[in-house]
């Protein structure tokens, strides 16, 4: 079953269309990459999704709901967590701080201290860190807050706009197998990446972008050895 | 040059002519280059149509509002720097001419140079040290700046304290013509205030006012290309300052007498309002909204109560439907609407 | 010795007035960075709500003084607070993501028709305050400190706290300050900034309007203009003590309270205003971030 | 030939943070040289120091022998640096031909007054403006209208316009930074174009790009960036075959630890 589908969304920033008529469709317990160059439109497909930014035309429905007029915070409430480039941190707020934001829609405390609790065991670095302001911690260490923020809100599904934006390789790996654990334990991930070959090895399926539009689908394990992906995106 | 920019206005005028209507077609008679001409003449001619003591004074008074705004348009317009104590420039301007002329038994005119070395010291001294602020602070500065010269000629003796100045002389005299009749001192302010406006169009569309709007829209950039933003600011705020000081100094010979009542923020504001109604940035404009801020209140003398209420919605209702004013600059017609602004980036979810 | 205590016992007094007031410009300018002109102005309503309740209540419920002005004060800051989020909703929400300078215009287009629209309904004329908290005083270390001093001091003072804790403890107190450092981030973890600003409003317009009351009942006059001056220096102890930083609003507040007091004694009242507009430009141009608040490095 | 633009152990951090952390290279006059990395490498930082925009914390940059380290952007501008920003800054606002005259606000040539009165100097400065206006635009090959604002514009449009106006400075030493990002195909081959036209002006071309192909075809050098540092600096076919940089940035085939499942370690 389709959990977030777009059909045919067609983007403007004021006159600058970033979107053409993009298609793509991400089942319910898949992980899907979304890869392109620079200003090919990723970002935007992330924005439209959780709704920072609403459409022109076509359709975006996230669970069976069409979305393409919905608000930034219904989109969180309805379970679309969009963990953003550069990971936005706040920065004077401590770790814990931060991670209680994530849970801001939740009203539940109990809920909360068991999701923060998850996170804690599952992110130790965050524990050790929870008094430290956020903006004070390492690049890869604030991509961890930044994931384990959003997991506070209990999300169906996690969108990651380049989550290895910046980091060093090992660190790359450890970010991948945390996006890994996460979906193994249900959750439908989106993700976007520049790394080419680091997401093919973690997803199971890619889109590319070009132009605002999807011009190539697959499974991972056959783009990575496409040789028009290896070409553009991968490198001789 | 010439033919190339023909060419342009020709494009840009059919194009809005088509687009827009009746809208279109009175902005074209606007772009029309003697549109200044006639309005001078219509000014020229007013007085043979009424010419009673009242009538003389408000259109004067006017014609000196008109040269405020022009000053202020330099600095708001074109430059982008939000000054809301304009109004110490024009207090300046007369207090030197005041204080001067009285002193020295002077016809007014005389003190010119001793006003525009005051206005320009002015300037540089509010702005020097203020420029570098980020232009919300910026406007904050220039309102305590225009605060404290108030309370200054309040508080001095020079400045003859509350109850200010009067008995200034004259304007000038020759002969039998004394520039100090209402008809003479009219014709007299229309000229100057005309060859004022027209200088500071021309400076807009100078190499220096064209460094003025690239700092308005993007310092950075604007740095990037060699312009030393700081100085051209400065500059800004001392042409706004001498502009300033010239309505002074027509504003003390006129009322023959100054007090700190006339310099006000009230009478910033309505010099900021009368820049941003007609268009910042566009000299025809901001002229016709002076003349709309400076002639309306005679025209609407029942709702006198309401005169200030209704302009302070009017700024707000003009900065959300129409931030561009209602006779922007030629080719800023169409980005800032509400529409685009509502299509900005992550704008969704800020509204409504 | 008696004049240096009373000088900065005046001083502490009129700050208190000034960190109420200045607590909502340094809020909505640390949340949304937009210089709230009319904040002056929400003071001066705050006033005439005050007059008008306590005049149409009549003579019997203005006897009963401090408390009549307690009652009458909770329920000014309801409406002077319900008539911010007006003007936010209005004004300034139409134009979120516009050019500063069009936000500025719109404020001081805002802080106008409050103005003269008060002046329209109210008469521009100055009003007495059917309340006055004039009292006896006591002499604490040589300075006359009356009841009503100490008693308005003590509620800004708990106001302000209420304030402090609010914003430090509260989730919605969290997602003003995330929403100050990061509004996109901030609607990505579901906040709705609209209405997370909307209470902001709400909060600061009702803390000028207690202000506003107190002003009234102490000082026993008001006016449509009231606000414009206390406006600008409360803008003056924002920035003292470092826009956006609540308890630097409060320190600031009592900084210029301060100055002011020991600078009108040294140069003469008369120069009190122009005093405090130096110490807003030599803070701004010397030291933009002020007393508390951090520096923070700009990237282009 | 001596070189334009030398930048030696260049340095700058953000609160502790090193965003450029020993960048060395050098351009000559004729030259394209390549700056390349991934996201977040410094490269654009770099770029801010070298024209003034962030004063780096170490290291000196030299312009024709003169060290223009840490000095204002308007006065790197005078010393003979343009550039091209990464989100296209240019004035919205105005028109096609005012944008590419800001880049001439250097020639000089009129005073205030020459303005007000419209003498034939300000006449003539003027018209040499507009006449160099439309050479550079023409240079770049802009087809689009040339009186309108440029809001009107499509992208593509833009991005010449940027790069008129930074031509129209007629400096040394050009940067570009990611000239190609939104550009399509054709756009790129023009560019390519382009951008080797400008080299035969004799300037000192420095890019920064994404676009490997592009990055590739065109330059004469890359230096490549990654965290700050340089792991890098050599001819394309050097660069392309430098282990580090396949490590870092081109990425590499065998690199198996992190698979789909996740079972792989760390």
């Amino acid at each position: 079953m389709a959990m977030l589908e777009f059909e045919n969304v067609d983007v403007f920033y004021g006159k600058v269309q970033a979107l053409r008529g993009l298609s793509l469709r991400v089942d319910e317990g898949e992980i899907v990459a979304l890869l392109g160059n620079n200003g090919a439109g990723k970002t935007t497909t992330l924005s439209t999704a959780s709704a920072l930014m609403n459409p022109h035309a076509g359709s975006v429905t996230f669970d069976g709901v069409d979305i393409s007029k919905a608000k930034p915070w219904e989109m969180v409430a309805a379970g679309l967590i969009h963990v953003p480039e550069g990971r936005r941190i706040f920065s004077t707020l401590s770790v814990h701080e931060n991670l209680l934001l994530g849970g801001y829609l939740v009203k539940d405390r109990a809920k909360i201290a068991e999701r923060m609790k998850h996170v804690y065991e599952l992110l130790p670095l965050l524990q050790e860190r929870r008094a430290q302001q956020g903006g004070t911690l390492s690049g890869g260490e604030q991509q961890m807050l930044a994931i384990g923020r959003a997991l506070i809100a209990g999300p169906k599904m996690l969108m990651l706009d380049e989550p290895s934006m910046g980091l060093a390789p090992l660190i790359v790996a450890q970010v991948m197998r945390v996006i890994s654990d996460i979906r193994e334990q249900g959750t439908t991930v989106l993700l976007v990446e520049q790394n080419a070959r680091a997401a093919l090895r973690v997803t199971d399926r890619a889109y590319v972008i070009e132009e605002g539009a999807t011009t190539l689908e697959g499974k991972a394990a056959d783009m990575i050895a496409d040789p028009r992906i290896i070409d553009a995106y991968l490198g001789a | 040059m010439t033919i190339d920019n023909s060419t342009e206005s020709i494009h840009t005028v059919e194009a809005t002519a088509k687009k827009k209507g009746f809208g279109g077609w009175l902005s074209s008679i606007f772009e029309n280059k003697y549109i200044g001409l006639v309005a001078l003449v219509i000014a020229l001619l007013m007085p043979f149509l009424i010419a009673t003591p009242y009538a003389l004074n408000i259109m004067t008074t006017a014609a000196i509002f008109v040269v405020l705004a022009a000053g202020l348009n330099i600095v708001v317009g074109y430059c982008g720097l939000l000054d809301l104590g304009y109004i110490a420039f024009l207090a300046v301007g007369a207090y030197t001419a005041g204080i001067i002329a009285k002193a020295f038994e002077l016809p007014v005119l005389f003190t010119l140079p001793a006003v525009v070395i005051m206005c320009i010291l002015a300037g540089l001294i509010i702005g020097a040290p203020t420029l570098r602020l980020r232009s919300d602070y910026l406007a904050i500065v220039t309102l305590g700046f225009g605060e404290i010269t108030r309370i200054t000629a309040n508080n001095l003796t020079i400045t003859g304290g509350p109850s200010g100045i009067f008995g200034i002389p004259g304007f000038l005299v020759i002969g039998d013509i004394d520039f100090q009749n209402p008809v003479i001192f009219y014709y007299l302010t229309v000229i100057i205030v005309a060859g004022l406006v027209l200088a500071a169009a021309r400076l807009g569309k100078s190499r220096l006012g064209r460094a003025w709007k690239f700092v308005k829209e993007d310092e950075d950039a604007a740095e990037a290309m060699g312009i030393h933003t700081y100085k051209v600011k400065l500059m800004a705020y001392i042409f706004g300052a001498v502009w300033g000081g010239f309505g002074g100094m027509l504003f003390a010979s006129h009322l023959t007498a100054i007090s700190p009542m006339s310099f006000v923020f009230l009478q910033s504001a309505l010099v900021l309002m009368a820049v941003v109604l007609g268009g910042m940035g566009n000299m025809k404009g901001v002229v016709l909204g002076a003349l709309a801020i400076s002639l309306l209140p005679e025209f609407l003398r029942d709702f006198s109560a309401y005169r200030y209420l209704l302009f302070g919605i009017l700024l707000v209702v003009v900065m959300v439907f129409r931030p561009q004013g209602f006779w922007p600059p030629r080719g800023a017609e169409a980005e800032r609407s509400k529409a685009e602004r509502e299509a900005a980036a992550f704008a969704n979810g800020l509204k409504k | 010795m008696d004049q240096a205590t009373q000088v900065i016992w005046d001083g502490i007094f009129v700050g208190s007035f000034y960190a109420l007031i200045a607590l909502g410009y340094s809020m909505v300018y640390g949340i949304i960075k937009l210089l709230n002109f009319a904040h002056g102005d929400i003071y001066m309503v705050g006033a005439f709500i005050g007059y008008t309740i306590l005049t149409s209540l009549g003579g019997n419920f203005q006897t009963m003084g401090l408390f009549a002005l307690i009652v009458v004060m909770m329920i000014s800051m309801l409406l002077t607070g319900t008539v911010g989020l007006v003007v936010e909703k209005l004004a300034y929400r139409p134009l979120r993501g516009a050019p500063r300078l069009a936000v500025l215009i719109t404020a001081v287009g805002a802080s106008f028709a409050l103005e003269y629209g008060v002046a329209a309904i109210a008469s521009p004329n100055p009003r007495g305050f059917p309340v006055r908290l004039d009292g006896d005083f006591v002499l604490v270390l040589g300075a006359r400190v009356t009841i009503p001093q100490v008693i308005l001091i003590l509620i800004a003072g708990v106001l302000m706290f209420a304030l402090d804790t609010y914003i430090r403890r509260t989730s919605t107190g969290r997602a003003m300050r995330a929403i100050s450092l990061d509004m996109k981030g901030s609607l990505l973890m579901g906040v709705n900034v609209n209405s997370v600003i909307s209470r902001t409003f709400f909060i600061g317009s009702a803390l000028a309007g207690a202000a506003g009351v107190m002003a009234g009942a102490y000082y026993g006059k008001i006016d449509f203009l009231m606000g414009f001056i206390i406006g600008l220096k409360a803008f003056t102890a924002a920035v003292i003590g470092g826009i956006g930083n609540i308890r630097g609003a409060m320190l600031g507040g009592l900084v210029l309270g301060l100055v002011e007091s020991v600078g009108s004694q040294l140069v003469g009242g008369q120069w009190r205003d122009a005093f405090a507009f130096a110490v807003l430009i030599l803070f701004l141009t010397l030291r933009p971030t002020g007393i508390l608040g951090e520096r923070v490095t700009e990237r282009v | 030939m001596s070189a334009v633009l030398e930048v030696r152990d260049l340095e700058i951090s953000f609160g502790g943070v090193k965003a450029v952390d020993g960048l060395t290279f050098s351009a000559k006059a004729k030259e394209i040289i390549a700056v390349i990395g991934p996201n977040g490498a410094g490269k654009t930082s770099a770029f801010n120091c070298i024209t003034g925009f962030y004063k780096p914390t170490g290291g000196s940059v030299t312009l024709n022998g003169v060290d223009i380290t840490g000095r204002r952007p308007a006065d790197i501008a005078h010393e003979g640096v343009s550039r091209t920003f990464q989100n296209l800054r240019l004035f919205h606002d105005m028109t096609v031909l005012d944008n590419v005259r800001a880049g001439m606000h250097l020639y000089g040539g009129q005073n205030f007054l020459d303005a007000i009165f419209h003498t034939p100097r300000f006449k003539r400065s003027e018209a040499r403006y507009t006449e160099e206006a439309h050479y550079w635009l023409d240079f770049v090959g802009y087809r689009g209208r040339r009186g309108v604002p440029i809001r009107n514009l499509s992208y593509g449009q833009q991005k010449q316009v940027e790069i008129s106006r930074a031509l129209a400075r007629k400096s040394e030493l050009l940067l570009l930074d990611e000239p190609a990002a939104g550009l399509n195909h054709s756009e790129k081959q023009s560019l390519l174009e382009l951008v080797r036209r400008i080299r035969d002006l004799g300037t000192a071309v420095v890019l920064i790009e994404h676009d490997m192909g592009l990055v590739m075809e065109v330059s004469e050098r890359i230096v490549v960036m990654n965290f700050g540092k340089e792991i890098a600096d050599g001819t394309p076919a050097e660069v392309k075959a430098n282990p580090a940089v396949i490590e870092a940035y081109l990425g590499k085939d065998d690199d198996e630890e992190v698979t789909a499942n996740g079972d792989a370690g760390v």
